[in-house]
């Protein structure tokens, strides 16, 4: 097994099963000949070429729209959306459309597209505004997509192969924070990690903290600093945040009976909320602490400057906090 | 029919039987659409959309294309082209009627919502101009594989306003990919006039600025629209690329059963637009050219009738969707 | 006072307003010589003019890019989207620009504007999958937006005043089987209701209720149903799902200790699953009962033939069950 | 400076002052750039984005309005042309250090996202070509209140390529807007050349089929600029309707700060394009028309330099922003 960045497991994971599968094409603004602006498609052009790389116009519903196009009449296209930012211009393609294509049809004709896309910020990300946002509550709200947010190199290729082969439409978030901070092994070949099934990313019995993405890395590290004082937190890494892996979610928290869940997104209707719902809503007998939620707070997104960045992001002091009033409650 | 097979060719490439089979396919849609307008009348059908006035142009592009082979993603007033791509009546009046038969969507949409695998027409909704882009990925996928299909997507004047519609032909351009972007300008959107939609005579005027060939043709002549819809399709399947191709119709009925259009068009408007219907236009024609003798036209419209009759007595006798089947296909089943 | 229809009190609103402030527009598809799809513009166009009553081309980004715009430059615009369905093509200058312009200029500009449409559907309303969507999820999750859906005639006009006054944009989302059903007492002339305040449409104190737009009518009937059987259901009217009225739900909640949430909008990352945890971290030690929520299943929205219809709509008969499930724990 | 009054008029209505003003702000926005990414290589500015070749085409546009009166919807390179508008030197360095008194944001945004009320430059965001939309709404206003305002936007070739640009366009010609919509084409969008964007030579090709004039002019001649926009100036003025002008500008620098254009342009090319630096084109026809004389560039050059230098003094000791306020301007207060 190789040693790999997140980035390059993304890499990989296209280039196998674009090797595998010819019906499998990549398309957006830049992937081509420069291999994407954060080089996730760094060499497959010139593997596979210009066919099936496909270097779009700069227009976002028609990268999503002709990519449904090629689903309908039997390709597996790999759209790339150059930050999830910039997103919404596709967003009727994906909300009306993708979406609904096979409930429409009554399951006459299917979706199967993933839709890729770099999202979340950083302190030192400087991306601001426009190129922070963690979007994925608007995709999770919507029935027919899936959502999927990988937090760890194995997981960014064993969720894409799996996400390629899914028959229906995924939405695939991956945090640029994590793109080169993070290598680990990678399993070589297929390696597929199922859609719609969590993870616990560490072990315990006093607390949980449910999260994903490249939050889960700052919620690891602040529960070891719990863990030198002997509070055990238990961190569930989502993965999908579309469709929710309930039982997970509900066995977590009977287990310790308190929960935090944690997101970089802005907090109200979030997918936080929708897990801090069902957590309320089923393990009501067993909670021996109100279900907390920590957040991005109520600002349109990541600021430029870094002290204003600072006050937008968790980080590990933060929800190092808001986990040691949850242990005191 | 006792035709003369010496009438005067009127259309080089169709022979005297695909005339008669264009004019025949012109009536029957016309007659169901009359029949889908009366059914919601009579408060059968909760929502009905009519094609009338729009014939023409969709037989015209219809028997351009190759049945079975060639692809169609339409819109809403398409029910003569997506019978001339093998629906049938009975298919509408399944949806019309809201009947678990409902071949395009076991009646969860609203009727005029075409999709038909079996017959090559893409799954639609109702969002305007959302289905340029689809094409435009289906003509991706057959370039792709070599495939020699070309694919249609129509859309009215109104719908070339949505930023889907200019996405679409550029990308279309660039990769010279075998679409026909057609337009049924029946000047109307709604009740926004073409005035108020945009400031050009023709929206066959925007092909250069795609670096696009276009024509705009009259909608309400069968013949040119096929003339010029062949050209296109030619031309696509031969790897040149795509085409803009404005059929101008006229929209005899109100924009839906929900819409009045006296309320928004004067009634000299109203009246001039019926002395051109197409359907007699291409009667006379074909009667001129000796393609259609006396009573051909009679009896053609008597075989529609009673095609319809069968069709409405089987959607009648069909039964609603069940319920229980409402949660399913949402994801892939199993 | 006028008794008046819900669509009636809107087009009252709009001519009051444009009557007493000559920088408020009204642009939208058909919303001129027409008068809308629906009415709500009717007349209007015949006294205001084509200058302040634009019948727009077909192009809903530019219908909110546009009204941006006139915001910039001192005008009040009102933009009418058709459908709500028919929203998702201007996302991107809703989100990315409306909700950011003053954000993002640090306070230098802002972005006054109402965005009205009609939402929602119903087992008669025939609308199918599009046009019966209720997205209200999907703004109510966006800081720098306000969102509001009136559920009465009075509180339309209301409401409808206090969004064209307001300094920020506000999305109006009018459920369109409200619009000629009912007919109440409508104040003439200045009538503000405040954005961000909600109402109870009932007092009870056994159970809560919370609950937004349409639906409120079907939860009173429930309400009152089970009022025959002295179970006092309060029935908390949201009037604006963003910003949520916090106090009001935290109130109720307090009071009765058994909250039931409910719309018609998709039930997951949905304003239910908000108010949900808003409930479960607030009034932990109230509740009598695990928070419960009732909504839209999981498909994409309405469809067509009435029995599939049935299968989505809530109406009396299902939140009156799930009361009675409530009230039974 | 010692001009010749009797020097040649290369520009029939632009005094010789105006012209050496035209030529000093090139050299500003040229050297501020310069200098901006002189901080980004040493780590200090994080993101830095270059106008570099386009600033000939920023001046002549800037010149044909008029400023404090006029409004201008930006993108992202139009560093010179937001500084014709009225912008420093300083106000741009305070952006790229990301300091409380970035006037745009106050460094809540990237530098190059302009804004600025006092100037009448929009708040500006990242996403490509929704500016448009802005302005056609801005031009609304001024035709709505009978003012004799303008509004320029401007945006890249690739922005033309999304909806937003096609409904903004679209609307102006049917409502006869004061708006120009400036392209500024310098044939690539990060890495994607222009054939990949679409099929024509020309953005102006477009005009026609939105019933729109149009015209292209050479990006890098700062009169000829000028010219085709002081037409498309005093034709909106006059209530006669909105015009797309493109310009052909090169991008001697990457895209950004985060791009390296050596990836994916030749050598040859790059080369080729610095032999045409607008700059010292500007130079030579003002020397030759004797609106600048020997030494005249150099000490222009110096003054430039001086004015940066202090902005940058100033900006070095300026404070960043006060965490306090980050949760502030969501919504009005108070
Ligand atoms: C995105 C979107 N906006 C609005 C509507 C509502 N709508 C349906 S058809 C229509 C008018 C379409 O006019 P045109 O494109 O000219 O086609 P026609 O109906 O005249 O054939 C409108 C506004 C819609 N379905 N989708
Ligand atoms: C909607 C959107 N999509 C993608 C981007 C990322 N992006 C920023 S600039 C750019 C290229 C723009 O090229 P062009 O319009 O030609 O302008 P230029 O940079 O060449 O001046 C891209 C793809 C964005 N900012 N917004
Ligand atoms: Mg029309
Ligand atoms: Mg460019």
């Amino acid at each position: 097994m190789a040693q790999v960045t997140y980035v390059e497991a993304i890499r990989g994971a296209l280039e196998e099963e674009m090797r595998r599968d010819d019906r499998v094409l990549v398309m957006g603004e830049d992937v081509g000949a420069k291999g994407g602006v954060f080089g996730a498609t760094a060499g497959l052009f010139q593997e596979f070429g210009e066919e099936r790389v496909i270097d779009t116009p700069l227009a976002e519903a028609a990268i999503v729209g002709v990519s449904i196009g090629c689903a309908l009449a039997g390709l597996r296209p790999v759209a790339e959306i150059q930050f999830l930012d910039f997103i919404p211009p596709a967003m009727d393609q994906i909300i009306n459309e993708a979406a609904k294509i096979r409930y429409r049809s009554n399951g006459e004709w299917s979706c199967p597209m993933v839709i890729r896309a770099p999202c979340g910020g950083g302190v030192h990300v400087h991306g601001a505004l426009y190129h922070s946002q963690s979007l994925e509550a608007l995709f999770a709200h919507v029935p027919g997509l899936k959502v999927v947010i990988p937090s760890t190199p194995a997981d960014a290729k064993g969720l894409l192969l799996s996400a390629i082969r899914d028959p229906d439409p995924v939405c695939f978030f991956e945090h640029k924070a994590l793109y080169r901070s993070l290598r680990e092994e990678v399993p070589e070949g297929e390696h597929l990690v199922p859609i719609g099934k969590s993870r616990v990313a560490r072990e315990g019995a006093d607390l949980s903290c449910i999260t994903y993405g490249a939050t889960v890395h700052e919620v690891l590290t602040a529960a070891e600093r719990m863990g030198e004082d002997g509070i055990e937190v238990e961190v569930l890494d989502l993965r999908t945040v579309r469709p929710l892996d309930r039982e997970a979610i509900i066995a977590t928290a009977r287990k310790t009976g308190k929960v935090l869940v944690c997101h970089e997104a802005n907090l109200a209707v979030g997918v936080g909320a929708e897990v801090a719902a069902i957590v309320a809503e089923e393990c009501f007998q067993q909670l021996d602490a109100p279900v907390m939620r920590l957040g991005g707070p109520e600002v349109p997104a990541i600021p430029f400057a870094e002290p204003l960045a600072e006050v937008y992001c968790l980080g590990p002091e933060k929800i190092e906090a808001k986990l040691r009033q949850l242990a005191a409650y | 029919m006792a035709v003369s097979e010496s009438a005067p060719a009127i259309a080089a490439d169709l022979t005297q039987d695909q005339l008669r089979s264009m004019y025949r396919d012109m009536v029957l849609g016309r007659l169901l659409d009359e029949r889908i307008l009366v059914l919601n009348r009579q408060g059968r059908a909760p929502f009905a959309i009519s094609g009338q006035g729009h014939e023409a142009a969709q037989v015209g592009v219809g028997y351009a294309l190759r049945r079975g082979h060639d692809w169609l993603v339409p819109y809403y007033r398409d029910l003569t082209l997506v019978m001339v791509m093998g629906m049938e009546p009975k298919d509408h009046l399944m949806a019309s009627l809201g009947r678990a038969q409902d071949p395009n969507s076991g009646a969860r949409q609203m009727p005029g919502h075409y999709g038909s695998r079996a017959h090559n027409i893409v799954t639609t909704g109702s969002p305007v101009a959302t289905q340029i882009l689809h094409a435009v990925g289906v003509a991706t996928a057959f370039k792709y594989r070599g495939e020699d299909k070309v694919v249609v997507t129509s859309v009215g004047e109104g719908g070339t306003s949505e930023g889907d519609w200019h996405e679409g032909l550029n990308w279309a351009a660039v990769h010279r990919l075998p679409v026909i972007f057609l337009v049924e300008n029946n000047s109307y959107a709604i009740s926004v006039p073409q005035s108020l939609q945009m400031a050009v005579a023709h929206v066959a005027d925007r092909g250069p600025g795609y670096g696009m060939p276009s024509a705009t043709v009259d909608g309400g002549d069968c013949l040119a629209v096929y003339a010029a819809a062949r050209e296109a399709v030619d031309r696509a399947r031969r790897g040149e690329g795509p085409t803009l191709l404005e059929a101008v119709c006229m929209r005899l009925q109100s924009h839906s059963s929900d819409d009045d259009q006296r309320r928004y068009r004067s009634p000299d408007d109203l009246a001039q637009m019926r002395e051109h219907d197409p359907l007699e236009r291409f009667r006379r024609q074909l009667e001129g050219a000796g393609v259609l003798s006396e009573g051909d036209a009679d009896t053609i419209r008597k075989e529609c009738q009673r095609v319809i009759e069968a069709a409405q007595a089987e959607a009648d006798a069909a039964a609603p969707p069940d319920p229980a089947t409402a949660l399913r296909h949402v994801y892939q089943e199993g």
